[in-house]
Protein backbone atom coordinates (compact mmCIF):
# COMPACT_ATOMS: atom_id res chain seq x y z
CA UNK A 1 0.00 0.00 0.00
CA UNK A 2 3.04 2.58 0.90
CA UNK A 3 4.73 0.90 -2.25
CA UNK A 4 1.11 2.01 -4.27
CA UNK A 5 1.27 5.36 -2.93
CA UNK A 6 5.05 5.77 -3.67
CA UNK A 7 4.23 4.48 -7.20
CA UNK A 8 1.27 6.97 -7.32
CA UNK A 9 3.05 9.59 -6.56
CA UNK A 10 5.57 8.79 -9.38
CA UNK A 11 3.33 8.85 -11.75
CA UNK A 12 2.25 12.45 -10.67
CA UNK A 13 5.74 13.97 -10.63
CA UNK A 14 6.09 12.53 -13.94
CA UNK A 15 3.32 13.01 -15.39
CA UNK A 16 4.10 17.17 -13.89
CA UNK A 17 7.83 17.26 -15.28
CA UNK A 18 6.61 16.11 -18.66
CA UNK A 19 3.82 18.49 -18.64
CA UNK A 20 5.80 21.67 -17.34
CA UNK A 21 8.53 20.58 -19.97
CA UNK A 22 6.42 20.89 -22.80
CA UNK A 23 5.00 23.92 -22.00
CA UNK A 24 8.00 25.66 -21.02
CA UNK A 25 10.80 24.51 -22.75
CA UNK A 26 11.24 25.02 -26.27
CA UNK A 27 14.31 27.02 -26.66
CA UNK A 28 17.25 24.78 -27.53
CA UNK A 29 20.02 27.45 -28.44
CA UNK A 30 21.62 26.79 -25.08
CA UNK A 31 21.84 24.10 -22.80
CA UNK A 32 20.85 25.88 -19.61
CA UNK A 33 17.19 27.07 -18.57
CA UNK A 34 15.94 30.62 -19.64
CA UNK A 35 14.88 33.06 -17.00
CA UNK A 36 11.69 32.76 -18.88
CA UNK A 37 11.73 29.21 -19.22
CA UNK A 38 12.46 28.71 -14.87
CA UNK A 39 9.64 31.29 -14.66
CA UNK A 40 7.30 29.65 -16.93
CA UNK A 41 7.83 26.34 -14.74
CA UNK A 42 7.80 27.81 -11.72
CA UNK A 43 3.98 29.04 -12.33
CA UNK A 44 3.13 25.99 -14.11
CA UNK A 45 4.20 23.82 -11.19
CA UNK A 46 2.15 25.94 -8.92
CA UNK A 47 -0.85 26.04 -10.97
CA UNK A 48 -0.47 22.12 -11.25
CA UNK A 49 -0.58 22.08 -7.65
CA UNK A 50 -3.77 24.22 -7.30
CA UNK A 51 -5.55 22.06 -10.16
CA UNK A 52 -4.45 18.66 -8.24
CA UNK A 53 -6.35 20.06 -5.04
CA UNK A 54 -8.97 21.38 -6.62
CA UNK A 55 -10.08 18.11 -8.76
CA UNK A 56 -9.35 16.19 -5.70
CA UNK A 57 -11.77 17.97 -3.60
CA UNK A 58 -14.51 18.42 -5.65
CA UNK A 59 -13.70 14.26 -6.02
CA UNK A 60 -14.11 13.81 -2.67
CA UNK A 61 -17.22 15.29 -2.17
CA UNK A 62 -18.96 13.38 -5.24
CA UNK A 63 -17.25 10.25 -3.73
CA UNK A 64 -19.27 11.26 0.03
CA UNK A 65 -21.95 12.21 -1.73
CA UNK A 66 -22.32 9.05 -3.40
CA UNK A 67 -21.75 7.22 -0.22
CA UNK A 68 -23.81 8.94 1.92
CA UNK A 69 -26.77 7.99 -0.91
CA UNK A 70 -25.75 4.12 -0.56
CA UNK A 71 -26.26 4.66 3.25
CA UNK A 72 -29.92 6.48 2.78
CA UNK A 73 -31.11 3.56 0.07
CA UNK A 74 -29.23 0.83 2.64
CA UNK A 75 -31.87 2.31 6.16
CA UNK A 76 -34.77 2.87 3.53
CA UNK B 1 -19.29 3.04 -5.82
CA UNK B 2 -19.91 -0.28 -7.38
CA UNK B 3 -19.45 1.44 -10.94
CA UNK B 4 -18.89 -1.93 -12.56
CA UNK B 5 -21.15 -4.07 -10.77
CA UNK B 6 -18.28 -7.12 -9.92
CA UNK B 7 -18.57 -10.04 -7.40
CA UNK B 8 -22.44 -10.33 -7.90
CA UNK B 9 -23.43 -13.52 -6.95
CA UNK B 10 -22.42 -15.24 -3.56
CA UNK B 11 -18.72 -14.14 -3.72
CA UNK B 12 -16.08 -16.13 -2.10
CA UNK B 13 -14.07 -13.88 -0.09
CA UNK B 14 -10.90 -14.19 -2.32
CA UNK B 15 -13.12 -12.75 -5.09
CA UNK B 16 -14.41 -10.17 -2.65
CA UNK B 17 -11.05 -8.69 -2.18
CA UNK B 18 -9.94 -8.85 -5.92
CA UNK B 19 -13.31 -6.97 -6.83
CA UNK B 20 -12.48 -4.49 -3.78
CA UNK B 21 -8.97 -4.07 -5.67
CA UNK B 22 -10.36 -3.84 -9.00
CA UNK B 23 -12.68 -1.11 -7.77
CA UNK B 24 -9.53 0.61 -5.90
CA UNK B 25 -7.85 0.25 -9.38
CA UNK B 26 -10.83 1.67 -11.40
CA UNK B 27 -11.08 4.82 -9.02
CA UNK B 28 -6.92 5.41 -8.99
CA UNK B 29 -6.96 4.96 -12.63
CA UNK B 30 -10.37 7.06 -13.03
CA UNK B 31 -8.65 9.48 -10.51
CA UNK B 32 -5.23 10.01 -12.37
CA UNK B 33 -7.41 10.21 -15.94
CA UNK B 34 -9.60 12.97 -14.31
CA UNK B 35 -6.75 14.88 -12.99
CA UNK B 36 -5.72 14.80 -16.88
CA UNK B 37 -8.55 15.06 -18.90
CA UNK B 38 -9.68 18.60 -16.50
CA UNK B 39 -6.01 19.61 -16.54
CA UNK B 40 -6.05 19.55 -20.67
CA UNK B 41 -9.71 21.01 -20.90
CA UNK B 42 -9.74 23.76 -18.67
CA UNK B 43 -6.39 24.63 -18.10
CA UNK B 44 -4.36 27.13 -20.62
CA UNK B 45 -0.82 25.99 -21.30
CA UNK B 46 0.90 29.77 -21.32
CA UNK B 47 1.38 29.81 -17.23
CA UNK B 48 1.52 33.54 -17.42
CA UNK B 49 -0.38 33.12 -13.75
CA UNK B 50 0.54 30.64 -10.98
CA UNK B 51 -2.84 30.80 -9.29
CA UNK B 52 -6.08 29.21 -10.83
CA UNK B 53 -8.68 32.17 -11.65
CA UNK B 54 -11.66 32.31 -11.21
CA UNK B 55 -12.71 31.41 -14.89
CA UNK B 56 -10.30 27.77 -14.45
CA UNK B 57 -12.14 26.77 -11.27
CA UNK B 58 -15.57 27.14 -12.17
CA UNK B 59 -14.48 25.35 -15.28
CA UNK B 60 -12.66 22.32 -13.14
CA UNK B 61 -15.60 22.25 -10.88
CA UNK B 62 -17.82 21.12 -14.05
CA UNK B 63 -15.27 19.18 -15.30
CA UNK B 64 -15.23 16.80 -12.68
CA UNK B 65 -19.02 16.67 -12.66
CA UNK B 66 -18.88 15.66 -16.23
CA UNK B 67 -16.24 13.53 -15.83
CA UNK B 68 -17.89 11.06 -13.28
CA UNK B 69 -21.16 11.27 -15.20
CA UNK B 70 -19.09 10.23 -18.39
CA UNK B 71 -18.01 7.30 -16.70
CA UNK B 72 -21.15 6.62 -15.32
CA UNK B 73 -22.73 6.51 -18.45
CA UNK B 74 -19.96 4.42 -20.40
CA UNK B 75 -20.36 1.57 -17.91
CA UNK B 76 -24.12 2.08 -18.19
CA UNK B 77 -24.09 1.65 -21.81
CA UNK B 78 -21.18 -1.00 -21.90
CA UNK B 79 -23.65 -3.03 -19.18
CA UNK B 80 -26.84 -2.83 -21.39
CA UNK B 81 -24.56 -4.38 -24.21
CA UNK B 82 -23.93 -7.35 -22.36
CA UNK B 83 -19.83 -7.15 -22.79
CA UNK B 84 -19.55 -7.11 -19.17
CA UNK B 85 -21.23 -10.48 -18.97
CA UNK B 86 -18.91 -12.24 -21.01
CA UNK B 87 -15.86 -10.68 -18.77
CA UNK B 88 -17.44 -11.78 -15.12
CA UNK B 89 -18.09 -15.93 -16.19
CA UNK B 90 -14.44 -15.66 -16.60
CA UNK B 91 -14.91 -16.28 -20.53
CA UNK B 92 -12.56 -14.77 -23.28
CA UNK B 93 -13.63 -11.00 -22.97
CA UNK B 94 -13.27 -10.65 -26.32
CA UNK B 95 -9.60 -9.23 -26.09
CA UNK B 96 -7.56 -12.10 -27.36
CA UNK C 1 -4.17 -14.42 -15.10
CA UNK C 2 -7.64 -13.33 -13.63
CA UNK C 3 -6.28 -10.25 -12.22
CA UNK C 4 -4.43 -9.99 -15.04
CA UNK C 5 -8.08 -10.04 -17.26
CA UNK C 6 -9.20 -7.60 -14.79
CA UNK C 7 -6.38 -5.30 -15.54
CA UNK C 8 -6.70 -5.32 -19.23
CA UNK C 9 -10.12 -4.96 -18.94
CA UNK C 10 -9.86 -1.43 -16.54
CA UNK C 11 -7.15 -0.26 -18.86
CA UNK C 12 -9.50 -0.58 -21.93
CA UNK C 13 -12.20 0.70 -20.12
CA UNK C 14 -10.30 3.67 -18.82
CA UNK C 15 -9.21 4.62 -22.45
CA UNK C 16 -12.68 4.31 -23.80
CA UNK C 17 -13.89 7.10 -20.98
CA UNK C 18 -10.88 9.06 -21.74
CA UNK C 19 -11.70 8.87 -25.48
CA UNK C 20 -15.11 9.43 -25.54
CA UNK C 21 -14.84 12.48 -22.91
CA UNK C 22 -12.12 14.08 -25.05
CA UNK C 23 -13.81 13.72 -28.21
CA UNK C 24 -17.59 14.75 -26.61
CA UNK C 25 -17.50 16.90 -23.88
CA UNK C 26 -16.54 20.43 -24.54
CA UNK C 27 -18.73 22.90 -23.13
CA UNK C 28 -18.02 23.21 -19.45
CA UNK C 29 -20.89 26.46 -18.86
CA UNK C 30 -23.00 23.77 -17.08
CA UNK C 31 -22.48 21.38 -14.53
CA UNK C 32 -24.41 18.40 -16.51
CA UNK C 33 -24.41 16.67 -19.51
CA UNK C 34 -26.15 18.23 -22.44
CA UNK C 35 -28.25 16.03 -24.63
CA UNK C 36 -25.91 16.89 -27.49
CA UNK C 37 -23.20 15.47 -25.46
CA UNK C 38 -24.80 12.31 -24.14
CA UNK C 39 -25.79 11.61 -27.51
CA UNK C 40 -22.09 11.57 -28.30
CA UNK C 41 -20.85 9.73 -25.64
CA UNK C 42 -23.58 6.95 -26.24
CA UNK C 43 -22.05 6.10 -30.38
CA UNK C 44 -18.83 6.80 -28.98
CA UNK C 45 -18.67 3.63 -26.97
CA UNK C 46 -21.15 1.64 -29.27
CA UNK C 47 -18.79 3.06 -32.30
CA UNK C 48 -15.31 2.03 -29.84
CA UNK C 49 -16.98 -1.57 -29.05
CA UNK C 50 -17.78 -2.00 -32.79
CA UNK C 51 -13.90 -1.00 -33.58
CA UNK C 52 -12.58 -3.51 -30.52
CA UNK C 53 -14.89 -6.25 -32.26
CA UNK C 54 -13.34 -5.81 -35.84
CA UNK C 55 -9.74 -5.17 -34.68
CA UNK C 56 -9.82 -8.35 -32.77
CA UNK C 57 -10.94 -10.54 -35.29
CA UNK C 58 -8.54 -9.50 -37.67
CA UNK C 59 -5.99 -10.02 -35.27
CA UNK C 60 -7.14 -13.61 -34.07
CA UNK C 61 -7.28 -14.62 -38.11
CA UNK C 62 -3.82 -13.11 -38.33
CA UNK C 63 -2.38 -15.45 -35.42
CA UNK C 64 -4.15 -18.20 -36.52
CA UNK C 65 -2.84 -18.10 -39.91
CA UNK C 66 0.60 -17.82 -38.35
CA UNK C 67 0.57 -20.55 -36.26
CA UNK C 68 -0.85 -22.54 -39.40
CA UNK C 69 2.18 -21.47 -41.64
CA UNK C 70 4.46 -22.72 -38.47
CA UNK C 71 2.99 -26.37 -38.33
CA UNK C 72 3.51 -26.56 -41.64
CA UNK C 73 6.70 -25.43 -41.52
CA UNK C 74 7.25 -27.96 -38.76
CA UNK C 75 5.77 -30.94 -40.56
CA UNK C 76 7.69 -30.30 -43.76
CA UNK D 1 4.59 -16.01 -32.88
CA UNK D 2 8.49 -15.50 -31.29
CA UNK D 3 8.72 -12.28 -33.29
CA UNK D 4 11.44 -11.27 -30.44
CA UNK D 5 13.68 -14.71 -31.31
CA UNK D 6 13.56 -15.14 -27.42
CA UNK D 7 15.38 -17.95 -25.51
CA UNK D 8 16.97 -19.91 -28.25
CA UNK D 9 20.20 -21.56 -26.90
CA UNK D 10 18.72 -24.71 -24.40
CA UNK D 11 16.52 -22.49 -21.95
CA UNK D 12 16.03 -23.47 -18.54
CA UNK D 13 12.70 -24.04 -17.85
CA UNK D 14 12.25 -21.15 -15.62
CA UNK D 15 14.19 -19.42 -18.78
CA UNK D 16 10.99 -20.71 -20.92
CA UNK D 17 8.37 -19.16 -18.47
CA UNK D 18 9.86 -16.15 -18.76
CA UNK D 19 10.27 -16.23 -22.62
CA UNK D 20 6.36 -17.05 -22.90
CA UNK D 21 5.98 -14.23 -20.40
CA UNK D 22 7.35 -11.51 -22.02
CA UNK D 23 6.30 -12.88 -25.23
CA UNK D 24 2.60 -12.63 -24.24
CA UNK D 25 3.50 -9.19 -22.45
CA UNK D 26 4.76 -8.33 -25.73
CA UNK D 27 1.30 -9.55 -27.99
CA UNK D 28 -0.56 -7.63 -25.27
CA UNK D 29 0.97 -4.17 -25.73
CA UNK D 30 1.17 -5.03 -28.79
CA UNK D 31 -2.65 -5.34 -29.31
CA UNK D 32 -3.19 -2.37 -27.33
CA UNK D 33 -1.24 -0.25 -29.27
CA UNK D 34 -2.77 -2.17 -32.47
CA UNK D 35 -6.10 -1.16 -31.44
CA UNK D 36 -4.92 2.73 -30.31
CA UNK D 37 -3.37 3.36 -33.68
CA UNK D 38 -5.66 1.81 -36.05
CA UNK D 39 -8.71 3.82 -34.13
CA UNK D 40 -6.70 6.87 -34.75
CA UNK D 41 -5.80 5.90 -37.96
CA UNK D 42 -9.37 4.87 -38.91
CA UNK D 43 -12.67 6.64 -37.11
CA UNK D 44 -13.25 10.33 -37.09
CA UNK D 45 -13.66 11.70 -33.62
CA UNK D 46 -17.12 13.42 -34.51
CA UNK D 47 -19.37 10.34 -33.83
CA UNK D 48 -22.32 10.81 -35.71
CA UNK D 49 -23.10 7.47 -36.75
CA UNK D 50 -22.95 4.17 -34.02
CA UNK D 51 -22.02 1.96 -36.32
CA UNK D 52 -19.16 1.37 -38.92
CA UNK D 53 -19.80 2.29 -42.18
CA UNK D 54 -18.13 0.58 -44.75
CA UNK D 55 -15.13 2.54 -45.35
CA UNK D 56 -14.25 2.71 -41.90
CA UNK D 57 -14.30 -1.03 -41.84
CA UNK D 58 -12.06 -1.09 -44.53
CA UNK D 59 -9.56 1.24 -43.46
CA UNK D 60 -9.69 -1.15 -40.03
CA UNK D 61 -9.03 -4.25 -41.90
CA UNK D 62 -5.50 -2.55 -43.72
CA UNK D 63 -4.68 -1.23 -40.46
CA UNK D 64 -4.26 -4.07 -38.49
CA UNK D 65 -2.11 -5.92 -41.37
CA UNK D 66 -0.10 -3.01 -41.57
CA UNK D 67 0.35 -2.56 -38.48
CA UNK D 68 1.66 -6.10 -37.64
CA UNK D 69 3.64 -5.91 -40.82
CA UNK D 70 5.40 -2.73 -39.24
CA UNK D 71 5.90 -4.53 -35.73
CA UNK D 72 7.40 -6.92 -37.37
CA UNK D 73 10.03 -4.68 -40.06
CA UNK D 74 10.63 -2.82 -36.77
CA UNK D 75 12.00 -6.47 -35.34
CA UNK D 76 13.58 -7.15 -37.94
CA UNK D 77 15.82 -4.29 -38.21
CA UNK D 78 16.27 -4.71 -34.71
CA UNK D 79 17.49 -7.82 -34.77
CA UNK D 80 20.01 -7.02 -38.20
CA UNK D 81 21.36 -4.13 -35.64
CA UNK D 82 22.29 -6.40 -33.60
CA UNK D 83 20.54 -4.87 -30.42
CA UNK D 84 18.96 -7.81 -29.12
CA UNK D 85 22.09 -9.79 -28.58
CA UNK D 86 23.70 -7.34 -26.26
CA UNK D 87 20.19 -7.89 -24.29
CA UNK D 88 19.69 -11.21 -24.69
CA UNK D 89 23.18 -12.06 -22.93
CA UNK D 90 22.42 -10.54 -20.10
CA UNK D 91 24.71 -7.32 -21.18
CA UNK D 92 23.08 -3.73 -20.09
CA UNK D 93 21.07 -3.44 -22.89
CA UNK D 94 22.19 0.51 -23.43
CA UNK D 95 18.87 1.81 -20.74
CA UNK D 96 21.18 2.51 -18.16
CA UNK E 1 20.82 10.99 -6.87
CA UNK E 2 18.51 11.59 -4.33
CA UNK E 3 16.56 14.11 -5.81
CA UNK E 4 13.37 12.89 -4.19
CA UNK E 5 14.85 13.70 -0.51
CA UNK E 6 13.87 10.40 0.47
CA UNK E 7 14.23 8.07 3.68
CA UNK E 8 15.77 10.67 5.85
CA UNK E 9 14.94 10.53 9.31
CA UNK E 10 16.50 7.10 10.35
CA UNK E 11 15.42 4.50 8.28
CA UNK E 12 14.67 1.07 8.82
CA UNK E 13 16.37 -1.13 6.32
CA UNK E 14 13.04 -2.26 4.68
CA UNK E 15 12.64 1.40 4.60
CA UNK E 16 15.89 1.82 2.80
CA UNK E 17 15.22 -0.54 0.05
CA UNK E 18 11.62 0.79 -0.28
CA UNK E 19 13.49 4.28 -1.01
CA UNK E 20 15.87 2.70 -2.98
CA UNK E 21 13.25 1.23 -5.35
CA UNK E 22 11.79 4.30 -5.34
CA UNK E 23 14.36 6.25 -6.98
CA UNK E 24 15.27 3.22 -9.22
CA UNK E 25 11.96 3.89 -10.30
CA UNK E 26 12.17 7.78 -10.54
CA UNK E 27 15.06 7.61 -12.78
CA UNK E 28 13.31 4.71 -14.86
CA UNK E 29 10.52 7.04 -15.57
CA UNK E 30 12.21 10.31 -15.49
CA UNK E 31 14.51 8.72 -18.36
CA UNK E 32 12.10 6.89 -20.28
CA UNK E 33 10.43 10.62 -20.06
CA UNK E 34 13.69 12.15 -21.60
CA UNK E 35 13.97 9.99 -24.47
CA UNK E 36 10.35 10.91 -25.17
CA UNK E 37 10.68 14.47 -24.74
CA UNK E 38 13.86 15.06 -26.42
CA UNK E 39 13.04 12.92 -29.66
CA UNK E 40 9.68 14.75 -29.96
CA UNK E 41 11.55 18.30 -29.34
CA UNK E 42 14.69 17.66 -31.53
CA UNK E 43 13.88 14.78 -34.35
CA UNK E 44 11.23 16.06 -36.90
CA UNK E 45 9.08 13.40 -38.10
CA UNK E 46 9.00 12.97 -41.59
CA UNK E 47 12.44 10.53 -41.40
CA UNK E 48 14.22 11.38 -44.62
CA UNK E 49 17.31 10.53 -43.37
CA UNK E 50 18.82 7.20 -41.07
CA UNK E 51 21.41 9.36 -39.20
CA UNK E 52 21.03 11.91 -36.73
CA UNK E 53 22.75 15.10 -38.53
CA UNK E 54 24.35 18.01 -36.27
CA UNK E 55 21.46 20.33 -35.63
CA UNK E 56 19.49 17.68 -34.13
CA UNK E 57 22.55 16.25 -32.42
CA UNK E 58 22.86 19.57 -30.40
CA UNK E 59 20.02 19.60 -29.86
CA UNK E 60 19.41 16.28 -28.23
CA UNK E 61 22.82 17.81 -26.19
CA UNK E 62 20.80 20.69 -24.60
CA UNK E 63 17.54 19.21 -24.51
CA UNK E 64 19.16 16.33 -21.92
CA UNK E 65 20.91 19.17 -19.64
CA UNK E 66 17.71 21.07 -20.15
CA UNK E 67 14.99 18.07 -18.87
CA UNK E 68 17.40 17.29 -16.16
CA UNK E 69 17.54 20.58 -15.15
CA UNK E 70 13.82 21.24 -15.29
CA UNK E 71 12.96 17.50 -13.42
CA UNK E 72 15.60 18.73 -10.56
CA UNK E 73 13.49 22.63 -10.13
CA UNK E 74 10.37 20.99 -10.33
CA UNK E 75 11.55 18.68 -7.68
CA UNK E 76 12.70 21.91 -5.64
CA UNK E 77 9.31 23.56 -6.19
CA UNK E 78 7.50 20.55 -4.29
CA UNK E 79 9.77 20.44 -1.73
CA UNK E 80 9.18 24.21 -0.60
CA UNK E 81 5.56 23.91 -0.84
CA UNK E 82 5.65 20.99 1.83
CA UNK E 83 3.82 18.99 -0.43
CA UNK E 84 6.38 15.94 0.13
CA UNK E 85 6.49 15.96 3.80
CA UNK E 86 2.72 14.94 4.14
CA UNK E 87 3.63 12.31 1.63
CA UNK E 88 6.67 10.87 3.70
CA UNK E 89 4.63 10.70 6.93
CA UNK E 90 2.03 8.27 5.86
CA UNK E 91 -0.52 10.77 5.52
CA UNK E 92 -3.36 11.02 2.91
CA UNK E 93 -1.52 12.15 -0.14
CA UNK E 94 -4.16 14.73 -1.16
CA UNK E 95 -5.25 11.47 -3.37
CA UNK E 96 -8.16 10.18 -2.22
CA UNK F 1 15.91 -7.51 -12.64
CA UNK F 2 15.78 -9.60 -15.50
CA UNK F 3 12.34 -9.47 -15.81
CA UNK F 4 12.44 -5.38 -15.08
CA UNK F 5 14.59 -5.14 -18.31
CA UNK F 6 12.59 -7.54 -20.62
CA UNK F 7 9.57 -5.38 -18.94
CA UNK F 8 11.48 -1.89 -19.76
CA UNK F 9 12.66 -3.51 -23.35
CA UNK F 10 9.02 -3.74 -24.10
CA UNK F 11 8.05 -0.49 -23.30
CA UNK F 12 10.41 0.72 -25.43
CA UNK F 13 10.10 -1.78 -27.97
CA UNK F 14 6.34 -0.95 -27.98
CA UNK F 15 7.19 2.71 -28.25
CA UNK F 16 8.97 2.33 -31.11
CA UNK F 17 6.30 0.54 -33.69
CA UNK F 18 4.08 3.17 -32.39
CA UNK F 19 6.24 6.31 -33.89
CA UNK F 20 7.33 4.66 -36.63
CA UNK F 21 3.69 3.32 -37.37
CA UNK F 22 2.09 6.81 -36.33
CA UNK F 23 4.47 8.75 -38.31
CA UNK F 24 5.04 6.53 -41.88
CA UNK F 25 1.57 4.74 -42.17
CA UNK F 26 -1.27 6.54 -43.68
CA UNK F 27 -2.66 5.16 -46.82
CA UNK F 28 -4.94 3.02 -46.18
CA UNK F 29 -6.00 2.18 -49.82
CA UNK F 30 -3.97 -1.24 -49.72
CA UNK F 31 -3.42 -4.27 -47.34
CA UNK F 32 0.64 -4.26 -47.80
CA UNK F 33 2.94 -1.55 -46.73
CA UNK F 34 4.05 0.62 -49.87
CA UNK F 35 7.98 0.74 -50.55
CA UNK F 36 7.80 4.73 -49.23
CA UNK F 37 6.40 3.55 -45.99
CA UNK F 38 8.78 0.35 -45.37
CA UNK F 39 11.61 2.60 -46.68
CA UNK F 40 10.44 5.58 -43.58
CA UNK F 41 10.06 2.90 -41.29
CA UNK F 42 13.59 1.55 -41.40
CA UNK F 43 15.42 5.24 -41.28
CA UNK F 44 12.45 5.59 -38.56
CA UNK F 45 14.16 2.96 -36.53
CA UNK F 46 17.32 3.58 -37.25
CA UNK F 47 16.91 7.48 -36.43
CA UNK F 48 15.15 5.91 -33.35
CA UNK F 49 18.33 4.24 -32.21
CA UNK F 50 20.38 6.89 -32.92
CA UNK F 51 18.65 9.02 -30.62
CA UNK F 52 18.32 6.27 -27.92
CA UNK F 53 22.07 5.70 -27.89
CA UNK F 54 22.63 9.61 -28.18
CA UNK F 55 20.06 10.70 -25.13
CA UNK F 56 21.60 7.38 -23.30
CA UNK F 57 25.14 8.59 -23.46
CA UNK F 58 24.52 12.15 -22.03
CA UNK F 59 22.25 10.78 -19.57
CA UNK F 60 25.35 8.68 -18.14
CA UNK F 61 27.41 11.44 -18.33
CA UNK F 62 25.27 13.74 -15.95
CA UNK F 63 24.99 10.52 -13.55
CA UNK F 64 28.46 10.66 -13.50
CA UNK F 65 29.03 13.70 -12.75
CA UNK F 66 26.35 13.90 -10.11
CA UNK F 67 28.28 10.74 -7.89
CA UNK F 68 31.63 12.84 -8.92
CA UNK F 69 30.22 15.66 -7.10
CA UNK F 70 28.06 13.62 -3.95
CA UNK F 71 31.74 11.87 -3.38
CA UNK F 72 33.95 15.53 -3.43
CA UNK F 73 31.25 16.90 -0.82
CA UNK F 74 31.54 13.21 1.38
CA UNK F 75 35.42 13.65 1.53
CA UNK F 76 35.72 17.15 1.76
Amino acid sequence: MQKRQVQEFMTAFGGLVDHCFVSCVDDFTSKALSTRETGCINRCVLKWMATQQRVSDRFQEHNQNLAQQQANQASR
Amino acid sequence: MSFLGMGRPQPTSEQKIEAVEAEMLAMASSYNSLQKNCQAKCIPNDFREAELNKGESVCLDRCVSKFLDTTQKVSEIMQQQGQQQGMQQGGSGGLF
